[in-house]
């Protein structure tokens, strides 16, 4: 197995007398696209949080490339090329598509203290993020103000804007929360793409998408991982058959 | 916006009135008619209204007509008013101010662009000092002679110690100071409040009465005297440490200050029941003409003084407004029947007059009234006359 | 040391009476979200209320409470009539519509009751001193004040604490989306919540207007206190309002009473006693800066308990 | 979009007729009127000043004015010691006022929403009883400038036409700034933070030292106007930095419409006319303004810009 890109060892987080994240361990190689999948209040987002830095762990490492990221803040992480989508929408509304994935390109283009040359003309912002809007299927409309757009394509656009900042890694949290038959398979085509460039850890409720797309697959329960496997592997796994899927959906969707 | 144009409309028609001929006298007339010291300026306008009235609305054969304005009691705004009047108005007098703050702030434009500037209530050191001008003359008092005055009157009772109270800006330290040149035995403490933001004195009274001095000394004027004399009563001072006052007690407090502005002494160069024509019709015509408020209190006596200097300078150069100098030798003359008796212009134009004790008392009608007690000091000047350049 | 326990005890009624005025302004803008600038100008109008009622009844009790009815009933109406709208808005929104109510109240109060302040004539048993210490009278009145508003903050402890109405005020103060989820007339409650802060707001106004006379603009000063004492007690928290306001109140009065005399020490006597009042002025201030670096939400956040 | 849409023929008016007014004013023989636009003017540039922390950056100072107090003070304390050169007066104000925005940014901007309305309200009102305690420099009375800034003969601040150009070519200096900054790199980083300022930092931005340079950007211009409010007045006094001095510029710039690069002058020029013109009316003018704004607040969101940018539509 290669060098991993994201190793996670031993991270815990509690909070008050909550154990959220249980001595938590995950190594996960360059190339790889890996499902985190686990019933409700499982640590999914918690487990999200510690790795872009918006929680510290308790104890435990995160190392990102071969760098200790475990206190680095959000933005750095994110210099470093961990990219994310959020499970709850969050974009800039009142900008328009393009203004949104061009300001994460922006990002990752060096410092912004650039006070004077209108940043709407600058060729080297616009059109990796133009870019960006095509390869997730959003150009014709990329000059709409957000606040106008549906909630897939809100979700489209949060990919988008994860893969302008050029990460080595994305983290994408629920891309599929709350989408129809029709958009989840366009999302499930767009990540197919991009799994042939980019490591990929994704949390996502969707069974079907995930055991379609995933190399691997983590169980979360009670904030541990209690198995590690590729989907065949976890689909045969008698312990999380008991502990989360259960026999019946199992049957049901992939039987 | 469109209202916004409009207004902005509205503004330009009123400013763009033709200056009128000048055959007629302009004053204008700066004081505060907002807020809770509007009071004051109301009293202010109804004496000055009340001269003119006198004058059979005359000044020296010609028209008046006065632009009263409303500084607000903030410097800012009072200066702003003040250049209305001079650049806009084109008035040949202004006329006014209470606070020496509002006073200090807008003297600058007025006595630079030659218009003769009449303080009928604050009287700023500076300007009886170094800042004096050929342009600014007073009908009231520079701010340490009423307190000089009850400083002396202190020494008379044979009061050893005092502590001092009064607010944080520039006629508050003026007073305290007046005090302080003129009374002989010791100062055993001294507050400056914040102004006029403090109206609660709590901490200052308990501080003096732990000081325990023979009297206390406060300067509150307008409705802040009220308060303080509330709290000095229930802070349960009254009757074991004696209170001296400037400008604390007026006729306009008094009805708000009640029995417990009782026997407390203060010092004023205007009481209302001074022995003069000139004050005797002036009290009694006020008091028909505005039955329903409280007054006329000293700052409308100087108001009226103010009208009469006005007149006697017209009348003095035959309606030539145009000779400063010859207004400047009239003014100077200080020609008319004052409300407090005849006084005389030192060389910084502020005058030199009497000043009185006076004392609040109920009338057998059961009312509160103040009346004369004594002369404390005849003829007094102010101590920094001689600091100022002018002859 | 007597002196230290007098100024303490003034401390304490400054801040007491800062809490009547902090509790309904941490509420509204705990539970509705809402900066209401104009919370003063209840503070005042209990004031002019009270000095009317005062007139009228002879009774300076009964006038209090009939003040604090008329202001429980003007600040229902200006709830239902303009506060409603703005529930939802932007906090700019807020300060520029309440903004526009302080000047409105204060011409009102000015064409009503004209410009020259009203007095509160107190009873006699109230208007003496009363030795609390050998050797300090105090005044009855302030400690009356002191009574009072602690009755009033134990009073709220217990209908916040110990009532479903308190239970609702708890939750909206933490989580505004749950009082609905609960099924509850939010207008009704909301209303309630607004005219019971103006009343508090009018009972602190007319108490203190015993002591400095009924004025215009009385309110805007003291507003600007309470939002120090909110701020620092953490907006929503009524105990945090509390504990905030005895802060502010003491650091105020005893900063203001030993300060320049500090000052002093290092400074030349004329330039302590300006620069001591100034700064005393200023310690409040200081104050709040340096809790909200160390606790930027405050000392007790209300959606942190 | 048409060219002449009503919202841009009202700039361009409110422009033309700012320019033209000293004319006017010379014509019509009422030079106060030069006086009034002068004042309007100079807080034009501190509330576009706010504009661009407020409006674009959601930075909600409740202390802005404290910079109007700093920037007089540089220039009244320096010609009372005897430094009557703008060249060294002006630079010294807004030196200052970038210092202190320096200070308290840093450390206001650990907090949000109205905590950070409030800390920077703190902070204004020490600065003000600072400006009380300086017995040298009048104290609470505040001092009178003995002359204004001189330039050499460059320019004559006494000249009131020169003085209002002056203040109106910075007033046009500053909008411009303020437009191209919040449409360079730097300003969409700033307007990000305050649309979503969690996603930025996952998008990988330090929001925080963006907002500092901001705060210091727009205290430094109003300290600006600060020099300019002293040489107007004559006068130097704590009341410039009064919290009720801050809360006029807010409502300047909510009244005109945040976010626009005109509206903080069009709510100035609005606030300021309207107070001149109903208390020209009535003494009672404030009791018509109240509910004005209240209704403004209510029945019309995006201030008086707003309302222009909607007639278009119409």
């Amino acid at each position: 197995m290669p060098e991993p890109i994201l190793l996670v060892e031993q991270l815990s987080k509690r909070f008050g007398g909550i154990v959220a994240t249980d001595q938590l361990s995950l190594a996960i190689p360059p190339g790889e696209l890996h499902a985190i999948i686990g019933p409700n209040g499982a640590g999914k987002t918690t487990l999200i949080g510690q790795l872009t830095g918006e929680l510290w762990p308790n104890g435990g490492r995160i190392i990102f490339n071969g760098d200790d990221v475990t206190t680095l803040p959000v933005h750095r992480r994110s210099a470093l090329g961990l990219a994310r989508s959020f499970q709850i929408t969050s974009l800039f509304l009142d900008f328009t598509a393009l203004d949104n994935v061009a300001l994460a390109v922006q990002a990752h283009a060096g410092h912004s203290f650039r006070f004077w040359k209108p940043v709407r003309a600058e060729r080297a912002l616009r059109d990796p993020a133009m870019a960006a809007i095509e390869r997730v299927g959003l150009a014709d409309r990329a000059n709409i103000l957000v606040s106008r757009l549906s909630h897939g394509e809100h979700r489209q656009l949060e990919i988008a804007m994860a893969l302008a900042t050029r990460p080595r890694m994305l983290l994408l949290d629920e891309p599929m929360a709350g989408m129809g038959p029709e958009e989840s398979a366009r999302m499930v085509e767009t990540l197919r793409e991009l799994k042939k460039e980019l490591t990929i850890l994704l949390i996502e409720h969707d069974m079907e998408a995930v055991f379609a797309l995933a190399d691997r697959i983590s169980v979360l329960v009670y904030g541990r991982v209690i198995a590690c496997d590729t989907p065949e592997n976890i689909r045969q796994n008698a312990e999380v058959r008991r502990a989360y899927l259960g026999e019946q959906q199992v049957a049901t969707r992939h039987g | 916006m469109k209202m916004a144009l409009c207004a902005a409309g509205a503004v330009l028609a009123l400013a763009a009135a033709p200056a009128a001929a000048q055959d007629k006298i302009k004053i204008g007339f700066v004081s505060t008619f907002s807020g809770p010291t509007a009071v004051i300026g109301n009293d202010m306008r109804n004496s000055f209204e009340l001269a003119l009235d006198h004058l059979g609305r005359k000044m020296g054969g010609k028209d008046v007509e006065v632009i009263y304005e409303d500084d607000q009691q903030k410097p800012e705004v009072g200066l702003q008013k003040t250049q209305k009047l001079i650049q806009s108005d084109k008035v040949d007098f202004v006329v006014g101010y209470i606070w020496s703050n509002v006073l200090l702030a807008s003297y600058k434009p007025v006595v630079e662009s030659q218009t003769f500037l009449i303080g009928a209530n604050a009287g700023p050191h500076q300007l009886a000092g170094e800042q004096c001008s050929p342009f600014f003359f007073s009908t009231s008092w520079q701010n340490d002679q009423t307190p000089q005055a009850m400083g002396l009157y202190m020494n008379q009772k044979g009061v050893k110690s005092v502590y001092l109270i009064g607010p944080n800006y520039a006629a508050g330290k003026d007073m305290l100071a007046g005090v302080a040149s003129t009374f002989k035995g010791q100062i055993v403490g001294q507050d400056l409040t914040k102004w006029p933001d403090q109206l609660d004195f709590s901490a200052e009274l308990s501080k003096a009465r732990a000081a325990n001095p023979e009297a206390i000394f406060v300067f509150y004027p307008g409705a802040a005297g009220a308060q303080f004399l509330n709290q000095y009563v229930q802070a349960g001072l009254k009757g074991k440490i004696p209170l001296y006052t400037a400008f604390t007690i007026d006729e306009l407090t008094l009805p708000r200050q009640g029995d417990a502005a009782l026997g407390v002494p203060g010092a004023q160069e205007w009481v209302n029941d001074l022995p003069n024509d000139a004050n005797r019709k002036f009290v009694a015509d006020y008091r028909k003409k505005h039955a329903d408020v409280p007054g006329p209190t000293f700052y409308g006596a100087q108001s009226y003084d103010a009208a009469m200097l006005i007149d006697s300078a017209v009348k003095g150069t035959k309606g030539n407004l145009s000779d400063k100098n010859a207004l400047r030798a009239e003014l100077k003359k200080a020609n008319f029947k004052s409300v407090r008796g005849n006084f005389k212009y030192g060389n910084n134009h502020f005058p030199i007059q009497n000043f009185y004790l006076q004392e609040a008392v109920k009338n057998p009608d059961g009312k509160l009234a103040l009346k004369t007690v004594s002369t404390i000091v005849e003829n007094d000047q102010d101590r920094f006359h001689e600091k100022c350049p002018m002859k | 040391m007597l002196l230290f326990i007098e100024q303490c005890l003034n401390g304490l009624q400054l801040g007491l009476l800062l809490f009547l005025l902090a509790a309904g302004l941490t509420l509204i803008f705990g539970i509705m979200d809402l900066v209401n600038l104009a919370h003063g100008s209840f503070y005042m109008l209990g004031a002019y209320f009270a000095a009317t009622f005062a007139v009228m009844t002879d009774s300076f009790v009964l006038a209090a409470l009939l003040a604090m009815l008329a202001t429980l009933v003007v600040g229902m109406a200006v709830e239902v009539i303009a506060m409603r709208r703005l529930y939802g808005r932007d906090h700019l929104d807020h300060v520029l519509a309440t903004f526009g109510l302080i000047l409105f109240f204060n011409e009102f109060v000015r064409l009503a009751w004209g410009p020259e302040g009203r007095n509160i004539p107190l009873p006699s048993w109230l208007n003496t001193s009363i030795e609390l210490l050998p050797g300090v009278p105090y005044s009855a009145y302030r400690l009356s004040i002191i009574v009072v508003a602690l009755a009033v903050a134990f009073l709220l402890y217990l209908i916040v604490m110990r009532t479903r109405l308190g239970m609702l005020i708890r939750a909206g103060a933490s989580n505004r989306e749950m009082i609905g989820a609960l099924g509850v007339n939010i207008k009704l409650l909301y209303t309630l919540i607004f005219g019971v802060g103006a009343a508090l707001a009018g009972l602190a106004g007319l108490m203190q207007g015993a002591i400095l006379t009924a004025q215009i603009g009385m309110g805007e000063n003291i507003l600007i206190l309470a939002f120090v004492v909110i701020i620092i007690g953490g907006i929503g928290s009524i105990r945090g309002a509390f504990i905030a306001s005895i802060m502010v109140g003491l650091i105020d009065t005893v900063g203001r009473s030993y300060l320049p005399e500090f000052f002093k020490l290092a400074l030349s006597n004329e330039a302590a006693a300006t620069a001591g009042p100034a700064m005393s002025s200023m310690l409040i201030y200081l104050l709040m800066a340096l809790v909200l670096v160390v606790r930027p939400e405050g000392l007790f956040p209300a959606g942190g308990r | 979009m048409t060219v002449l849409s009503l919202r841009n023929l009202v700039v361009v008016v409110l422009l033309a007729g700012l320019l033209l007014l000293p004319i006017y004013a010379q014509v019509a023989g009422s030079p106060f009127l030069l006086t009034l636009f002068t004042r309007i003017v100079i807080l034009a540039i501190a509330a576009t000043s706010l504009n661009l922390i407020m409006g674009y950056g959601g930075m909600v100072s409740f202390g802005h004015a404290v910079y109007l107090g700093i920037g007089s003070y540089a220039v009244g304390i320096c010609a009372f010691e005897g430094v009557e050169s703008g060249f060294v007066q002006w630079p010294l104000a807004i030196a200052a006022s970038a210092l202190f925005a320096l200070v308290i940014g840093a450390l206001s901007l650990r907090t949000r929403g109205v905590y950070f309305i409030m800390i920077t309200l703190a902070f204004a009102q020490m600065a003000y009883y600072v400006a009380i305690g300086l017995d040298r420099y009048g104290g609470d009375d505040g001092m009178i400038l003995e002359a204004r800034s001189r330039f050499a003969g460059l320019i004559n601040l006494n000249d009131k036409t020169a003085f209002y150009y002056l203040c109106l070519a910075l007033l046009f200096a500053t909008i411009f700034l303020v437009w191209r900054l919040v449409n360079s790199r730097f300003g969409m980083v700033i307007q990000g933070a305050r649309s979503n300022e969690r996603r930025m930092r996952a998008i990988g931005f330090p929001v925080y030292r963006y907002r500092l340079v901001c705060f210091v950007i727009a205290g430094t211009i109003c300290g600006l106007a600060g020099a300019l409010l002293a040489n107007f007045t004559d006068f130097v006094s704590p009341a410039a930095m009064h919290w009720t001095r801050s809360g006029d510029l807010i409502i300047m710039v909510v009244l005109g419409g945040m976010a626009s690069p005109f509206g903080p002058l069009i709510g100035a020029v609005a606030l300021l006319a309207l107070e001149e013109a109903l208390s020209g009316i009535t003494e009672y003018w404030q009791i018509i303004l109240g509910p004005m704004l209240l209704l403004i607040v209510l029945f019309a969101r995006g201030g008086i810009d707003g309302i222009l940018a909607r007639l278009r539509h119409a």
